[in-house]
């Protein structure tokens, strides 16, 4: 039974709940009103794309790829090639936030309010 | 030196971006004199690879670390980027000379200068590693550093811009994330991130699923950054709220650069002979038509003159998408073309913009009466770039539709010229009602903040005259060379992306 | 017990953070909930193999929560 | 609102699950050895890393040499973002410097005076644990970014406690800008040494220490250390930039 | 035989340089300079056409490219003789024009003269692109350039009405441009060259005649517009509004007669004869320009002011040139291309005896202009004249192209045609007579006839002289650049008489 479950989980299950998770975030973005919660939505979703990535470079067996001087093949190491391009997209995003927080409390500054209907509602007061 | 121009290209600007902070800590002048040089430089030095890969003949390589691909990085430049380069160049040198006037209005914060040239330099630091890189993920990276310096620059701008810019980091960032995604995608199907390794590795992938899908998120993602027609939500806020005098440059070419991009995964990468690729030009060019027609009709229905020009923008990334769609080689030199005619038009008409913002805080058409009497040479460039939009010879704009029309019809799509015919006429619409607003309105008392009288007789100061003229000049430089540019990429098309 | 089992387990927590999220109506409690949303992302990254990427993430997990709490702290807790 | 959002979980997680049975495998299953990712790029990267870069960590040579261009544009990223947040909340000061630690806070205790003494004996620990996160990413995990991002959850934690009264120092944003913005030029003037000396840019092999080491191949060594050492600089200015920035608009009425 | 040389390019640059100069120098420098870069301009344009008249006579073709404007096609520039009978007509009337504007908008105290000189000199410069283009490319480029630089000249008053009629004039000119643009694409993808060709390049039966009759539909379009034939004709007795010179220079030199002159082009040069009857589109064009004969002399009667009655009285003309291209025999297509030399010197003179009167009385309106021959007789004289030459009288210009025409016709056994024709003569004579009869009778019907004199030097010159040089062409249509011959080599397709 559980053989089977890892067999669907490696060639499908993974995927598809990474996708779920990157579909929530997106989801959460699009319809939460408050860019708050739109900004943890955004984590979310990078945190989906950026597992997906990783799970594209794990090996059954593998250890971490940092090399170890009895293991030589290259099958025992997990692909670091992934773990480098995600280190940066990990950093992207953190900038990303950065200047989104900011342009959060500009938004308040400026409307009194992070909710999107009421600044789509109501026209800057002056 | 000259085997180190591409990377050079990008790293003198750099330099001046991340030192401007510390220079202008001393000096806030010089900080803003040096990433201004550092552009020129820039632009020289992209100049110089245009001559090179022009006297080549062939795409020049640059390895990042001396790492060969696909193990490092690589920059490829070949006929159709060096061109890019050189326009990204231009536009940056000419941009960064413009906003000086700009920015010496604000002189209590000392940082406020040195913060936004170094965001301006990125800006086009970003994009001159966009059209160069041959890097899937390199494509990331600089994509985000785009949209960083974008977000920031219309966060900058006047005061409903940081909603704009907001929404614009959402958006953007979904549209970055589809693109990683796609870049995966292909990935797990390849197994590398080199563009022209993974041109040669797709051919033995026999899932075709992978690549549709893959497909699908790039035209999404890069449909978002070049706010192609139904992904197009951001644009018009952001481009009408943004920073007046980086506001040139993101609407010119932030959008375009992300056009180039999906022509490179379209032509370069993917293989024509692909089965899917019929559905998806005609999806692309659905897309296209929409945004065109879309674009055109939306733009009729504003009097402010920064969203005439936003709408207009997003019809005109569907002429690019539409050279795309076509996919013959006169398709394909259109949208180049209209990708570099464009850009000067786009940022010329907002040089504009920004001009008679400088002088007279215009924002609106209905107060452009008479203006020409006070600021003839921004007139006359309004009409020249506006008449280049339009379509109308001899300026560039008449030539990229020439060349589209052509592919159109060799293709036997007699649809798309019936688009491009309308679009055209649209456009003439609204922009013959500023011609008529500028020329026939009736006058408006202004408070002249610019004074010719004081300024020995000086419409506007040289660092803004000289970026509209340069504009104004190089639409009429691009229409009557166009077969210049065209023979220029015309044997790269044919080489690399058709064969 | 086999990593791949793990990993579903660890995802299907995320979910769950996600959703809570999505429905939750004090920002404060959000981003909490978020602080864990990025523990669980790091024990994911390690199970999976990435070290580096876990690590990262574990510490751009604190950095990042201090400052939604601090932005927070100028905007108001509540959500519609 | 609520109700859409309850269809939309719904529809999405069913929507993916349809999807994932109907599309069949597109992916390479989860562990495959022999995927395309997991061969071609990553065996050459796994087999010849050591050798080309003298890296034990592959992830740092990927990181660092392989692809050293891209991290280079990822410590910009880092610094825009702080550049740009800087700019945005620039204009309009709410609170004025040093109010702060002038009336409401002086001699406050943050959670008790054990958990003040904690706090003071963790600064130095992480800090020395962030220098050596940096020295050794080479060889184990970690790297320049953790060791910055270290540095910076160090003066955060100073910063943040009150009575602390900063003991560290106080940066101002600008300051940490500028700071950021030294440490992206040291990873890129490192890039365009080895150009003066016949090599590519970021060609560690060319990098003109030459006299410092008998074998070529360590001046990779040589050069991720100093690239990281950049990361680190950048990666610490930057958060503390950011957070300097966010702090001067917060109001600490508590 | 081809001769090589940069004449052909000289003369189109010669007045976009001035307009230049012109738009540079502005309000700085006083009137006298800018007139005198207009006058000098015109002159050395009229000097470069007339000097290249000798070899285009003797079968000599100049021909320049100056570089490739589009992939695959150059920017080519050819004088043959049907370009080189539009480029007399044009360069020679600018100086005409030129100096009747000048004495015509100081007379007038008119603003904006800057501009107004500027369009006029790039109005030249397309017009005489126009005739000398070597295939469509360049000659759509100068044809657009024309529409452009015409609409601040229509506008020129930049009041409503004004606005209202450049409105309607772009929109007529730019939807037709830009399905002639769409046309041009068509024919190069499925021809493969955009040259003009002596009978054509488009082969009969190369494609289904619909598809063949749309297409000439399509690309006649833009000169049908610019000619204003019916139904399309609606903008140019709208453009009125603008000043008499404007009005010359659109009626008489430049606008409509680049129109007929394109229809002459694409029918004669891209379509050819063969072609264009297996189309259908030569009887289409017959037909139409038939039908806008008659209407438009029916209009015209009806017409109190003197400026829309001559307007009425242009589409007609036109519609002659049209006529006679659409009949497709080389004998009335002679008659069209010297019906475009007669119509020009004619018309203008009209034009310009109105625009004297407006501005020596003020007066516009036919009703009012009782009895001036006791006020103006010199422009009174010259009126009459060229009344009765467009009304085809013998001894006048529109004798020699009418005949042409109606020989042509019978010919081709259009018999129809021939009667159309010469009730359009009586047509003609039913609207101008009533005019000059006023101006000859002895009922004063205002004040200001009584008072002042005859019209300014200025402008009386230019009348006098385009009347007697319409004489002239009337009594030996070979004087001077020998524009019959040419007219007659262009219908035969180049080579020199005999």
């Amino acid at each position: 039974m559980i053989d089977v479950l890892e067999i669907f989980l490696a060639e499908k299950g993974i995927y598809m709940l990474t996708f779920i998770l990157m579909g929530l975030g997106i989801f959460g973005m699009i319809v939460c009103g408050n860019y708050m919660k739109k900004i943890i939505c955004m984590n979310i979703m990078q945190v989906a794309i950026i597992f997906f990535f990783l799970t594209l470079g794990q090996k059954d067996g593998g250890t971490l790829p940092v090399l170890v001087h009895n293991l030589t093949s290259a099958e025992e190491y997990i692909n670091p090639l992934p773990h480098a391009l995600m280190l940066t997209a990990i950093v992207v995003s953190l900038g990303t936030t950065g200047v989104a927080l900011a342009l959060l409390m500009k938004i308040k500054e400026i409307y009194g309010t992070i909710e999107e209907e009421e600044i789509t509602g109501k026209r800057w007061k002056k | 030196m000259i085997n180190h121009l591409p990377v050079l290209i990008i790293i003198v600007p750099l330099m001046g971006a991340i030192l401007c902070p510390l220079i202008s800590y001393y000096s806030p002048e010089w900080g803003k004199k040096t990433v201004i040089g550092a552009l020129f430089a820039s632009f020289v030095m992209s100049v110089m690879q245009l001559v090179n890969v022009a006297e080549r003949g062939e795409p020049v390589h640059y390895w990042m670390g001396g790492w060969n691909p696909p193990y490092g990085i690589e920059f490829v430049i070949d006929g159709v980027n060096a061109v890019m380069i050189a326009m990204v160049a231009a536009i940056g040198a000419m941009t960064a000379l413009f906003s000086s006037p700009f920015e010496e209005a604000n002189p209590k914060h000392r940082f406020r200068s040195a913060g936004y040239y170094s965001i301006l330099c990125f800006l086009a630091i970003g994009l001159l590693g966009m059209s160069s890189t041959g890097d899937a993920f390199n494509l990331y990276v600089f994509m985000e550093i785009v949209s960083l310096a974008g977000y920031g620059l219309i966060a900058i701008g006047e005061e409903k811009a940081p909603v704009a810019a907001f929404r614009y980091l959402l958006t953007g960032t979904i549209g970055a994330c589809m693109y990683l995604m796609g870049v995966g995608f292909l990935y797990s199907a390849t197994g590398t991130l080199n563009m022209a390794d993974m041109a040669v590795r797709l051919q033995d992938v026999e899932n075709m699923t992978v690549i549709i899908i893959a497909m699908a998120c790039l035209v999404v993602g890069l449909g978002v950054k070049m706010a192609l027609f139904p992904l197009h939500g951001w644009q018009p806020a952001a481009h009408s709220y943004a920073h007046h005098a980086a506001d040139p440059m993101i609407a010119g070419i932030m959008i375009k650069i992300p056009a180039y991009a999906m022509f490179r995964f379209f032509f370069c990468i993917f293989d024509e002979s692909l089965p899917m690729m019929g559905a998806v030009h005609k999806i692309v060019g659905v897309m296209a038509v929409c945004g065109i027609l879309f674009g055109s009709l939306k733009a009729l229905r504003y009097h402010k003159y920064n969203k005439i020009l936003a709408y207009s923008s997003i019809g005109q990334v569907g002429y690019i998408a539409l050279g795309f769609a076509i996919g013959n080689f006169y398709g394909i030199a259109g949208a180049v073309l209209h990708i570099v005619s464009h850009a000067f038009m786009k940022t010329g008409l907002f040089y504009t913009s920004a001009a008679l913002k400088y002088k007279y805080h215009i924002e609106y058409t209905d107060d452009l009466g008479q203006v020409y009497r006070k600021m003839p040479v921004t007139s006359l460039t309004l009409v020249t770039l506006a008449l280049s939009m339009v379509g109308l010879p001899p300026f560039a704009g008449f030539f990229s539709k020439w060349y589209l029309a052509l592919g159109a019809i060799q293709n036997g799509q007699y649809f798309y010229v019936a688009v491009l015919v309308a679009s055209s006429l649209l456009g003439a619409i609204y922009f013959f009602r500023i011609f008529e607003k500028l020329f026939m309105g009736e006058e408006t008392e202004m408070e002249d903040r610019y004074p010719a009288a004081e300024h020995g007789g000086k419409e506007l100061p040289l660092r803004i005259m000289i970026p509209l003229l340069m504009a104004a000049a190089m639409i009429i430089a691009l229409g009557l060379g166009n077969s210049l540019v065209v023979d220029f990429i015309e044997k790269t098309v044919l080489e690399v992306f058709l064969a | 017990m086999p990593v791949i089992l793990l990993e579903a387990y660890f995802l299907l927590i995320l979910i769950a953070i996600a959703i809570v999220v999505i429905f939750h109506k004090d920002l404060l409690a959000v981003t909490v909930i978020y602080c864990a949303f990025s523990f669980v992302a790091m024990v994911l990254y390690i199970l999976v193999g990435a070290a580096d990427v876990a690590f990262t993430e574990a510490v751009i997990g604190v950095i990042s929560t201090v400052y939604f709490i601090i932005a927070i702290k100028s905007i108001s807790r509540r959500c519609k | 609102m609520d109700k859409v959002k309850v269809i939309g979980v719904i529809v999405i997680i069913a929507g993916v699950i349809t999807a994932g049975f109907v599309m069949g495998d597109f992916l390479p299953a989860i562990g495959d050895i022999n995927s395309a990712p997991n061969g071609y790029l990553s065996v050459y990267y796994i087999t010849n890393a050591l050798h080309d870069t003298e890296a034990p960590n592959m992830v740092t040579a990927v990181l660092a040499d392989y692809r050293g261009f891209d991290t280079l544009f990822e410590t910009c990223v880092m610094f825009l973002a702080g550049v740009t947040t800087l700019m945005v909340l620039s204009s309009k000061r709410k609170v004025v410097k040093g109010k702060r630690n002038e009336h409401d806070l002086n001699g406050v205790s943050f959670g008790g005076t054990v958990l003040d003494t904690g706090f003071r004996i963790i600064i130095p620990v992480i800090v020395i644990y962030a220098f050596y996160v940096l020295s050794h990413g080479e060889i184990s995990l970690g790297g320049g970014f953790q060791a910055g991002a270290l540095l910076a959850i160090a003066y955060m934690i100073d910063r943040l406690i009150p009575s602390f009264q900063n003991s560290l120092g106080n940066f101002t944003e600008e300051a940490a800008a500028i700071i950021a913005g030294l440490g992206v030029f040291i990873y890129a003037f490192t890039g365009v040494l080895p150009m003066f000396n016949g090599g590519y840019f970021l060609e560690y092999d060319h990098l003109p220490f030459a006299f410092m080491t008998e074998e070529i191949v360590m001046l990779h060594s040589v050069g991720i250390f100093m690239i990281e050492a950049g990361v680190t600089v950048c990666v610490m200015g930057t958060i503390i930039n950011i957070l300097e920035v966010v702090l001067e608009r917060t109001e600490f009425d508590d | 035989m081809i001769i090589e040389s940069l004449r052909p390019l000289a003369a189109v640059a010669v007045s976009l340089l001035a307009a230049v100069l012109i738009m540079i120098c502005g309000n700085r420098v006083k009137p006298d300079v800018r007139e005198g870069i207009t006058l000098g301009a015109a002159v050395i344009k009229a000097l470069l056409v007339f000097s290249m008249v000798p070899a285009v006579l003797a079968g000599n073709e100049y021909y320049c490219s100056p570089w490739e404007i589009v992939d695959g096609i150059s920017l080519a520039f050819r004088t043959d003789a049907a370009g080189m009978v539009f480029a007399c007509v044009a360069s020679g009337l600018w100086i005409v024009t030129s100096i009747y504007s000048i004495g015509y908008m100081r007379g007038h105290h008119e603003k904006n003269q800057t501009g107004y000189f500027a369009a006029f000199a790039v109005c030249l410069s397309s017009a005489i692109g126009i005739a000398f283009a070597a295939n469509l490319i360049t000659f759509f480029i100068f044809y657009e350039m024309l529409t452009i630089a015409t609409y601040p000249l229509v506008s020129h008053y930049r009041n409503d009405s004004a606005k209202a009629s450049g409105r309607k004039y772009l929109a007529y000119t730019l939807i037709s441009g830009q399905l002639f643009f769409a046309a041009i694409v068509t024919v190069y993808v499925k021809y493969g060259t955009l040259d003009f060709r002596a009978g054509g390049f488009i082969e009969a039966g190369s494609m289904g005649q619909t598809a063949m009759l749309l297409l000439f539909i399509l690309m006649l379009g833009g000169g049908a517009v610019k000619s204003g034939l019916m139904p399309l004709h609606g903008w140019l007795p709208s453009a009125m509004v603008a000043p008499t010179p404007v009005s010359a220079l659109l009626h008489a030199v430049a606008v409509v007669k680049a129109g007929a002159f394109c229809v002459l082009r694409i029918v004669w040069f891209v379509f050819g004869a063969e072609s264009a009857a297996w189309c259908g589109g030569g009887r289409l064009l017959t037909w139409l320009a038939a039908a806008t004969i008659i209407l438009s002399s029916l209009i015209a009667m009806r017409k109190d002011n003197l400026k829309a009655r001559l307007a009425y009285s242009t589409i007609g003309q036109l519609s002659y040139i049209i006529l006679g291209i659409g009949i497709l025999a080389p004998y009335s297509v002679t008659g069209a291309a010297f019906h475009i030399v007669a119509h020009a010197f004619l018309k203008i003179t009209l034009f310009m005896c109105a625009g004297a009167i407006y501005v020596t009385t003020g007066l516009s309106e036919i009703s009012t202009m009782g009895g001036l021959f006791k006020r103006m007789p010199v422009t009174c004289v010259c009126f009459t004249a060229a009344s009765l030459g467009i009304a085809g009288l013998p001894l006048l210009a529109g004798f020699v192209s009418k005949m042409n025409i109606i020989r042509g016709a019978f010919m081709e056994n259009k018999l129809f045609f021939v009667a159309v024709l010469v009730a359009a003569a009586l047509f003609a004579l039913s609207y101008l007579i009533p005019v000059v009869r006023i101006f000859f009778g002895k009922e004063i019907s205002s004040p200001v006839i009584n008072e002042g004199g005859e019209a300014s030097p200025a402008m009386l010159v230019p009348i006098v002289i385009t009347a007697v040089v319409s004489f002239i062409l009337g009594v030996m249509p070979n004087a001077g650049p020998q524009l019959y011959n040419l007219a007659v080599m262009a219908a035969q397709g180049g080579g020199p008489i005999g």
